[in-house]
Order: C-alpha cells, then structure tokens, then sequence
C-alpha cells in the first residue's frame, strides 16, 4: 500500500503527512510538483502550507504544476485523494471539489484545536469513523471560509456530500459551518483542518485524525 | 552594465583626489573614526569603501559601544553542562551539543524601529533574517518565538503597531512552516513610540553538518543565491547617491524592507539539500548591511583575500549605484562559498529550488577585499578593518541619579487587600491586566503544529520540540524579561529574566544548558543608559557563572527612547535546555484528581516591581525580588528530576502575580479545580495570606503531585533541604479554586477575566 | 513598454470580510458617507513593446484562468493602461467631464 | 447609488511578491508576453445617492489613511465609477478608440 504526499515550493505540512502515512503502516512516497508521474501510488496526499506563496488565491498557481496534469485524470477515475488545507484549496481551484475558500471572516490566521463532526463516514478517507462522530485535530489557517452558490451549498447537503462539519462556534466564517466536502464518488474529500497533526501521543490535541489514514489502507485494501 | 563609468569613484581617482570632501558626517561617521578609514587605506576611501565602512562601523553592526562589556561573555566557560561547545559568540548564532550526535543553534535578535515603522514588514523581515542567521550554521530551522512589548494597552500608537506586528511575526513564519513556541506580550508605557520586536529562531543539526561563515581556499567561487537585489533599506546611503544623482532618484529609494517568505522557505530547502550534497564551503547570510557585511566578514573570517563583481549581481531595480547594491538589505539572499569542481552541482541544486544563483566573486592568495564594477577596481580594503577591527567605545557610565529615590519608594505604604472579598477582587483584577491576561488572542494566530515536533507551547512555560524522532531527543526554550525590576535595579533585574527563563525551562522537565539575549535599551551616549547597561551585561555574566551556563550569542539594540526619554532596561533572557524524550515534558496545568499541590521554595514580602504594586497602584519603586541563584539551580535540578523519575504530572513557575496567578493559569489549563490551604505556608515564612498570594519572590514553582509518588517527591526536596509545603489538593469536581478559609473563585470567573482583555482591546 | 490592467472584484453574492472591515473602520475615521465597500485585486502586468491587441487577449486568458476564480469571483475589465491613464489623470467628476468635452472638441476638429 | 473607485499599488521600488508568483506562472500557462506583473488593490466605495465633489474628497481621505500604507504604497487613482464606466465597457483598444471618437463626435455636436 503506497501513499503518496505530492510537496509543492511552500508546503509545509508534507513532512507530517508523510508520517501519518508511515504511522498506520503504509509505505509513504513522496511526489515532486515538477513530475507529471504518481509512481504508481494508491492515493495521494495534497498536504498543507502555503504552495508558491498563496500569493495570488491560494492553491491558485499549484493547479497549474505537471503533477496536477497526473493527478486530476487519476482522481476522476477514482484515486483516493485527500486535500488539506492548502491541498483543499488546491482541489477547489483545479475544480475536483465545488465552491472555493476565501479570507477567514475575522481576516486573521487561526490557530487552534477544532472539533468537528464527521457528517459522511462512506468516503475512501472516513471509513474508520462513525456517521456523526466527534473528533478533534488541528485548525490553522489565515483563508479557511468555504463558500459556494446557494444551489452547489444545496446539492452538497442533499447528496450527504458535506464531510465535516465545525462543531460549536463557527472559527472561519465557512458557509452552513462546512469543514469539509467530498465529490460524488466519495474518493476526493477536502478539509481545512489537519487529521495529521492529531496522530501522536504528545504531539497534538489528540490522535483523532488516525482515522482518515487506516480508513484509506481499508479501503486499497478492499479495492 | 548601464553604469556610466565615467561617475564611478574608483580606487584610482580615490587615490589622485585626496582632498575631495565626502559625507562622512551625513553618513553617521565621527571624525576621528573618518581619519582612521583614511590612515587604514593610505588615501581617501572610495564613495563605496565609505559606504562600506560607515555601515559596518554603525552601532548595529560594530557593537562599537557595547563591545567592551559584551566581551565579558567570552571570559564564562565555553562548556554547558553536557559538554563543549560546537560554536560560540562571533558566529551568526552559538551552537551547542545536545547529545546523539545532534546539535543545535539558537538566538535572538530585535527588529525594534522597523516595526515602528512599517509593523508588518519591520516584524516579518525580523524572523526572517534570525531564521537566516540559524541557516547559515548548516541548521534546520525548527521552531520561532516572539518577545514583544508595546505602549499602555489603550494607547493609539499601541493599536497601530499591535496588529500589524502580530500579524507580520505570523505571515512570516508560518508560511515558512516553523511553529512558533512561545513568546512575551507586555505592555509598559515605556514602550510606547518604541515597541520592542525581539525575534528567536532555534535550528537543528547533525554535528558533522556544522557550518561557519568563511572564506577560504584560493580559487574558491562566491555565489550569491536567493532573492534579487533591490533598493531595500539603503535610505542611509542616499546622502552618497545625492552626489551623482538627481534628487528624484534618491527619494524613491525605500526604507523599508518587504519580506517575501515563500522566497525564504525556498531557500530554506535548498541551503538544506546544498548541505546534504556536501557542496558548500562556508556560507553567510545577508542581513544588515547586506552584500558589504556577507563580504567583509565572509573574506575576514577566511585566510585570504576576495575579488567581488558587483555588476554581477542580479538586480531588481536596474538603475541602483554600485555603493547601494553594496548596501541593500534586500531580504531572502544568502551567500555559499564553492570549490569550482561542485558549482555545476550547487547550481543544479538551486535550479531545482527555483532559486537563482550566481557567481559573483572568487577567493583570492591576496589580502585585501576588492571589489569591482565592470572594469573599475571601486573597493580595495583589508577586510578585517571593515568587518572585526571597527572603533570601539568605552562610553561614559553613570549611575542615573533618580536612582536613590526610586529604590526608596518601596510602597511599603500602599494599601493591601485584607478581607476575603478584596483578595478574590485583587486576583480577578491582576487576571485581566494586559500583562498577566491570556494571550491567545495573539497566539492563536501562529501555527505552532507545523512539523508535528511540538510537545509544548503556548500557554505553558516553555516551548518545546523533538529534535529526532527516533528517540524523542528535544529541546525547551523560554524568554523572559521583566523591565520593571530592571529599572529598579539592572544587575537584578537581567539576573531575574535569567532566572525566570532557566526556571521555565526546568519547569517543562529539560535541563538548562545555554543563553542567548537580547538586550535592548535607551542611547549609549547617556552615560546613565550606558551604566543600566553595563550593570545587566554583568548581572547576567555573574548569573551564568553561578548557574554554570554560557552565553552563546546575541544580540544589542541600542536606542531605544522617543525623546529624552529611554525605555525601562529590557535584557531579554533566552534560555535552551534539552530532554532525553520530550513526551515526558511537565505540563504547566494539572488534570488528574487527588494528586497533591506542593509549593516549592520560600515566600517572602517582595512587592517592589511587583505586577499587583501595577496594575492596582500604578506603583513603581523600591527593589525587585532578591535573587538567589543557588536556589534556583537547586529548583531546577528537582523539577528536571522529579519530571524525569515521574514523580509530578505538571509544574508552573511563579513569576508575574505570584502564586495566585499560578494557581488559576494551573486550573485553568484544564479545567479540574483545586482546594488550597496557606497557613502553613504562611506560618513557616512569616507571611499573611496576601503575601503568600501576590508576593513575586524567586526560585518557586508549584507542582502536582500523584498521590503514590508523595513519598518520593518529598524525600528528594527534604534530602536537599530544599523547602516545600503541600498547599493542596486537586478536585475535578469543584468549580475553580477553593482556598480554604477565604474565598472560592469559579472556573467561569476566573476565565471571564482572564480572557475578555485582548479582545476587548483590538478585536474591531 | 506598455501595460494592460485587469481588474477582479469578488462577485457580489459573495462574502467580502476585507471590505466589510473598511466599511466598519471608515466612520471611526469621520469618514461616514459609504454604505458598502467591496475589496478587489488590481493586475498591471507589462509587455517589452506595445499593447496590441494578441497581447490583450493574452491578458484575458490570464484573467479568465489564472488571475481569476469564476467561482468566486468576476473579471471586471482587461484594457490596456493608456486607456485607464486617461481616466487616472482627473481627480474628480467635475474635471473629468470638462477634459471629456476638451477631448471632444480637439477630436471633433 | 454610486460607486467611488480606488486603486492601490505597491510603489515601484518597492519588492511584490505576489506579482512575482504570477509573473513565475504565467509562462507555465503558455502566456510568455508578460515580463512583469504587479499585483494592487482595487476598492469600491458605494454611496447612498450621488458622486458628489464632497464624496470623491471623502474616498480621497479613505485612501490616503486607511486604504493605502503611504510608506509603501501609492493611491493610483479615485475617481467615480461612471467615468471607470466609460472605458470599462470597452474590450480592447480599438473598440475604445471607435468609441471615444463616437463620443466625440456626440459632444461635438
Ligand atoms: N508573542 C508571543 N508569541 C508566542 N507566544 C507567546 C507570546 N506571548 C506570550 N506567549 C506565550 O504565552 C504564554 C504565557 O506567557 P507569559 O505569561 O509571558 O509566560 P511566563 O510568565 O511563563 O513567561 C507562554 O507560553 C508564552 O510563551
Ligand atoms: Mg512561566
């Protein structure tokens, strides 16, 4: 079972997804921007940070790297992909996801533990969770607000697409407290939030964010 | 180049037009030390080697006026107490052996006027250059922090500065993906028209991996990499340009640096994959002074000579003069030393970064530093002169003399709170005090996850990171500084910020093993600044010896006053220790019901300096706390132990308000409440309750007991004699903080004034 | 060298939290005439020669892919700078309109 | 109801990283005529009613404060929207110029 962390100019969390990967067993492969190649991997990481400076929208300029050219053809065809954060951001502009993040409402980077609720554990990465689980990992960005025209908001609550959603106050201003989404078949999911700094003991709120790691080593596995 | 050559002044007009007058004075030159440039080269200077000289000779870059005391320093051991030191004071940051085979670098530096200026970018570029200086010994950057002080809370210039320079330390490091790990916020009306942004980078490296700013071997390649030059940051040296320029252009040269910190995070992997290549010789940073100092001090360091084209190097705005590329303080630019058999790979290392490099000079078996423009020699100087032999001072030291009846105020006629209710108001009041209210609203906008090595941070005492992840081998740092004993009493005062900062340290379960500081105050040329000065640096040279650790850089921002008026002496205190395995690191908040509070160390009246003598009576005066560095030393080794043997689940150090502070941050933390009894305590030490609560005596920490480890922990401080008195109990069923006999605070309470505070002041 | 402008607004259904923030801290400022103000992003992006017209529809790809986000947000317009500059020059209605009659006449001539 | 626009860019001198992260990823998109970018703000300031003389002095104020960093930034222009209006209908440099002559032609009537 090999997972691949694609590492973009500006990523930052690609080391500890890498780990997360390594934690639950998985052979981690680390993937170049620069290469139009997955190197045969059996889901793919878009991990955190601040790809090619998040200067322009963020994950705006990441779209456009060669390994996007690989990747968007893969995940339509059903590649387990995850995006966090910087990677959701990345999966909303490439169009793999609806709707985009904008500025946080309160205009500031967020830095803090997040509990959200697991509103669809059917996905390639929320398997190992139950339907309304509560989990708590890692918030931590400055553009986190997911916003989208009323009818995708509308199509996404109806096709039980909304994966995550914020529990208690809302800290980004995201439209109906949305965290996370996924497509239709349930093997791209995007979140703001960061399973993979919730996987050791000691070294984060939780390990929480395990979950989304075994649930895709069950779901290769099954594949 | 689009130079026109014929505007240059070279070496050889230099030589032919002795008389010529230059503006040395504009440039911030004294006059004998303009005779002295012109004694070292037999001639005038060039407008370059003036621009040169007058930078490096610059209180910021020659230490001209603090040197002879900073020199102290070098006279401690250049040991921790885990061994010799790999790299100490001179180096762009001390590196010392944690264990293992690893290493690691740390220091802080200030960024204080630009932040005044332009808040965001004055901060920003403040991390990043520390985290260039931390690179540049061959480190990994592993984590930031951020000592910062700012006006009265409620003063305009304070809601200015604030945000931006929050914001600023924020955009900068996380998007270069280092967590930030802890950090100061304190408010002083001192400050205001002069905050203070001190930054500290902390980096990791393998032994082997050791890097030092050098230039040697004859034939060697000098690259510069990174960022393009612009006119960043060379207003000073307009008054040259004036000469051959038109007034316009001159205007148009900014002040201040933009900081691009995805160039930096860039450069960041690509210096780390040109170490692990094994293709660099020695390396530097640009930071002050830009390509002058990276040169100079490159070529001194070396046992030869350099040979620089300027006209080489790559530039942002095509029509800067050669003296201001000399000159520009461009961010995100280092500069790597070549053997020409490892260039290819060094520039395909870079070409893979998208970093730019390019060869822009060479070693040479010569002496001098000679730089050139096309094909004019323009710089011809020893670069030792330039960089390691500028002027120094011994400035006139004056004991101020207010001091006498400031010590003597000693608010001993202040009125103290005696009833149940005025002591439970007093500690809701000193809550919510912007210098002892939660932070969070600053902190929650740094990303302190980021590499997942963070086993602390905010809001415990230190700040700690797993340096390898094969054992859990890490490190706790802390800085601290409370100004206020400082103006009391400045030897005091810096032993009490290194006191606080190794107690912290200790308190997280590391072992304190080095110092870097930050020292920050008024005009060197008020010999009543200059004494507050010299009596800190001695204060903390006598307090690293008693403590048994070396200075191992730092760094002087001098000053700092608006007016006449200086700030309070601000010697910031860093101070690093190191565990064997960060996941045993002590908590500062306690969690499991039943376990025992213990008091550590003796209380004594000590209110001079103190936060509640502040924030209720607006009071200033008397003397800080007394300081014993023996007791200290004596604190830490039990906390380090008992945090090692697993005899304690969280420790807090007080400091700030006392030990009713300590207690609700414990509570606090998360949330299971405390019972508390202090007549013991107060009968040992001969206190009133008020005492025991606020008082801000030294070398104690509060500790939370399991109940089977009682024995144990008592055994160890009663073999030590060291003092120690249970004061409670820990009750996940009461609401907040019961002491007995007196008042019950509830958790809502106690966090309701704790936290409004920030908000209130800046959340619109 | 010339240089086209492209100018992108957020669409208006959108949430504009900088915007909002300025609309909120005018009036502290005694500025209290605006109702609203939407925060958009300003592009100049310069040509070694003359603005021709495949250099504008150059731009307008870059507009519409990588400058924009249709999903979000709206391309208000692509021109080449000499024709914003001659807008840029006035400083109120009232100069514009007499340089527009100005104009006028000399064209008419 | 009308609408003042500000612009705001980073002084020239001045390092813009964001214009730099274009001017880098344009050429990936095929788009090599740029050969610099430069990214500003653009604001709209909405009133309740007319663009008067006094509300153009208004948005003046905003920019020159709040809008703009004067230590890094120039206020480009603030003007009403109808006279933004005029040229943004225009989709390249032709069409501007046919139009200004029509225009011309009108006011010369
Ligand atoms: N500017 C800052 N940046 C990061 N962390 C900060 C900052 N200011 C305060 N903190 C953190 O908030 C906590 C409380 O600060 P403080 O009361 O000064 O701690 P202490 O009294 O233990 O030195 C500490 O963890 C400290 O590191
Ligand atoms: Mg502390």
């Amino acid at each position: 079972m090999r997972i691949g962390v694609v590492t973009f100019p500006g990523s930052l969390d690609d080391q500890d997804a890498l780990r997360a990967v390594r934690l639950v067993g998985a052979e981690a492969v680390p993937l170049w921007h620069g290469d139009e190649d997955l190197r045969g991997v059996d889901a793919v990481i878009l991990p955190g940070g601040f790809s090619y400076g998040d200067y322009l929208r963020c994950g705006a300029i990441a779209r456009f790297a060669p390994v996007m050219g690989a990747l968007v053809p893969a995940a339509q065809g059903g590649l387990p992909v995850l995006g966090i954060c910087n990677g959701f951001q990345v999966l909303c502009e490439s169009h793999l996801l609806p709707g985009a993040l904008i500025r946080n409402d309160h205009r500031k980077f967020v830095c803090r533990d997040q509990v959200l609720r697991v509103e669809n554990a059917a996905t390639a990465w929320t398997s190992d969770y139950e339907q309304g689980q509560e989990i708590t990992v890692v918030l931590k960005n400055g553009e986190g607000s997911y916003v989208a025209d009323e009818r995708t908001l509308d199509a996404l609550e109806a096709e039980g697409r909304v994966a995550f959603r914020y529990v208690g106050q809302n800290p980004n201003g995201s439209y109906r407290d949305i965290a996370g989404i996924t497509n239709e078949r349930g093997n791209v999911v995007g979140l703001m939030p960061h399973p993979e700094h919730a996987v050791e003991e000691g070294y984060g709120p939780s390990v929480d964010g395990l979950g989304f790691f075994t649930s895709v080593l069950a779901q290769v596995v099954r594949a | 180049m689009s130079a026109s050559t014929s505007q240059l002044d070279t070496v050889e007009r230099a030589a032919a037009s002795s008389d010529t007058p230059q503006p040395w004075a504009e440039l911030g030159l004294g006059e004998d030390e303009y005779a002295r440039i012109r004694e070292i080269l037999g001639r005038r200077p060039t407008s370059a080697e003036l621009a040169m000289y007058s930078v490096m000779w610059s209180e910021h870059c020659s230490y001209k006026s603090s040197k002879v005391h900073l020199r102290r320093f070098g006279d401690l051991p250049a040991e921790t107490p885990l061994g010799k030191q790999l790299a100490g004071i001179g180096e762009n940051a001390g590196v010392i052996d944690i264990g293992q085979g690893w290493a690691v670098t740390f220091k802080v530096e200030s960024h204080n006027h630009p932040s005044y200026v332009e808040p965001y970018q004055g901060a920003a570029t403040g991390v990043g250059g520390i985290v260039r200086d931390i690179m540049a010994m061959g480190a990994r950057p592993i984590a930031v922090m951020d000592p910062l002080r700012f006006g009265a809370i409620d003063h305009p210039d304070t809601q200015r500065v604030l945000p931006g320079i929050v914001a600023g330390v924020g955009g900068y490091g996380n998007c270069l993906g280092l967590p930030n790990i802890g950090g100061e916020v304190v408010f002083d009306p001192c400050y205001q028209g002069n905050p203070l942004v001190n930054a500290l980078c902390v980096g990791a490296l393998r032994h082997e991996d050791l890097h030092l700013a050098k230039a040697t071997g004859t034939g060697n390649l000098v690259v510069l990499f990174g960022a393009k030059t612009g006119g960043d940051g060379i207003g000073g040296v307009s008054v040259l340009a004036s000469e051959t320029f038109d007034d316009e252009g001159v205007g148009k040269r900014p002040a201040v640096q933009v900081g691009d910190p995805f160039a930096e995070k860039v450069l960041i992997e690509c210096c780390l994959d040109l170490y692990a290549a094994e293709v660099v010789e020695g390396i530097q940073d640009l930071g002050g002074a830009g390509l002058s100092c990276a040169t100079s001090e490159l070529a001194s360091a070396g046992d030869g000579g350099m040979r620089v084209w300027l006209d080489r190097v790559p530039l942002r705005d095509a029509t800067l003069r050669p003296e201001e590329v000399l000159m520009s303080e461009s961010q995100e630019r280092m500069m790597a030393v070549v053997t020409p058999d490892k260039l290819d790979e060094f520039m395909a290392i870079a070409d893979r970064w998208d970093v730019e490099a390019t060869v822009v000079g060479e070693v040479t078996d010569g002496t001098n530093l000679q730089i050139h423009w096309g094909d004019e020699l323009i710089v011809d100087v020893p670069p030792r002169s330039v960089a390691h032999d500028g002027p120094v001072y011994e400035r006139p030291l004056e004991r101020p003399a207010y001091l006498d009846g400031l010590q003597a105020d000693d608010g001993a006629r202040l009125a103290r709170p005696s009833t149940p209710e005025d002591l439970k108001a007093t500690l809701l009041q000193l809550l919510a005090s912007p210098n002892l209210c939660d932070k969070s609203w600053v902190t929650d906008q740094y990303d302190r996850y980021v590499r997942g090595n963070t086993a602390l941070a905010m809001p415990d005492d230190a700040g700690v990171v797993r340096v390898d992840e094969e054992t859990g081998l890490g490190v706790a740092l802390s800085t601290d500084c409370n100004s206020r004993f400082a103006k009391l009493d400045p030897y005091a005062g810096a032993q009490l910020a290194l006191a606080e900062s190794y107690r912290n340290v200790a308190t997280a379960g590391a072992i304190p093993l080095a110092v870097s500081d930050c020292l920050n105050f008024g005009s060197p040329e008020d010999p009543g600044v200059m004494w507050e000065f010299s009596e800190a640096v001695r204060g903390l040279y006598d307090g690293c010896l008693a403590l048994g650790i070396p200075v191992t850089g730092g760094n002087v921002s001098f000053y700092n006053q608006t007016g006449e008026t200086a700030i309070h002496p601000t010697p910031v205190v860093a101070v690093l220790g190191v565990m064997d395995d960060v996941a045993r690191r002590t908590p500062s908040g306690w969690k499991a019901p039943g376990q025992m509070l213990y008091l550590l160390g003796r209380t004594a009246s000590e209110f001079g300096g103190s936060t509640w003598a502040d924030v209720v009576h607006g009071h200033l005066g008397g003397l800080p706390p007394a300081v014993e560095l023996g007791l200290e030393r004596e604190l830490g080794e039990i906390l380090v132990n008992a945090s090692r043997d697993g005899l304690i689940d969280a420790a807090h150090d007080l400091s700030d308000g006392g030990l009713a502070i300590a207690l609700a941050e414990g509570t606090m933390r998360y949330g299971a409440g405390a019972r508390v009894w202090l007549d013991e305590v107060c009968e040992r030490d001969e206190i009133d309750v008020f005492t025991a609560l606020f008082s801000e005596s030294a070398a104690r920490a509060v500790v939370a007991v399991p109940r089977s480890e009682e024995v144990r922990f008592t055994d160890m401080c009663s073999a030590r004699g060291f003092a120690h008195a249970r004061i409670g109990v820990v009750d996940d069923e009461l609401d907040g903080i019961e002491l007995q006999g007196r008042f019950s605070v509830t958790l809502e309470e106690l966090r309701h004034a704790h936290t409004g505070t920030l908000p209130a002041a800046f959340a619109h | 060298m010339g240089n086209v402008v492209v100018d992108v607004m957020l669409k208006p259904e959108i949430l504009d939290p900088q915007g909002q923030a300025v609309a909120g801290a005018l009036p502290r400022l005694g500025i209290d005439q605006f109702i609203d103000v939407r925060q958009g992003k300003r592009f100049v992006l310069t040509v070694d020669g003359e603005v021709t017209d495949e250099v504008l529809a150059a731009a307008r790809r870059a507009a519409e892919t990588l400058l924009s986000n249709p999903v979000i947000e709206d391309v208000v317009s692509v021109r080449a700078e000499q024709d914003v500059e001659a807008v840029r020059a006035e400083q109120d209605v009232e100069a514009v309109r007499a340089e527009q009659d100005a104009a006028a006449a000399e064209s008419a001539r």
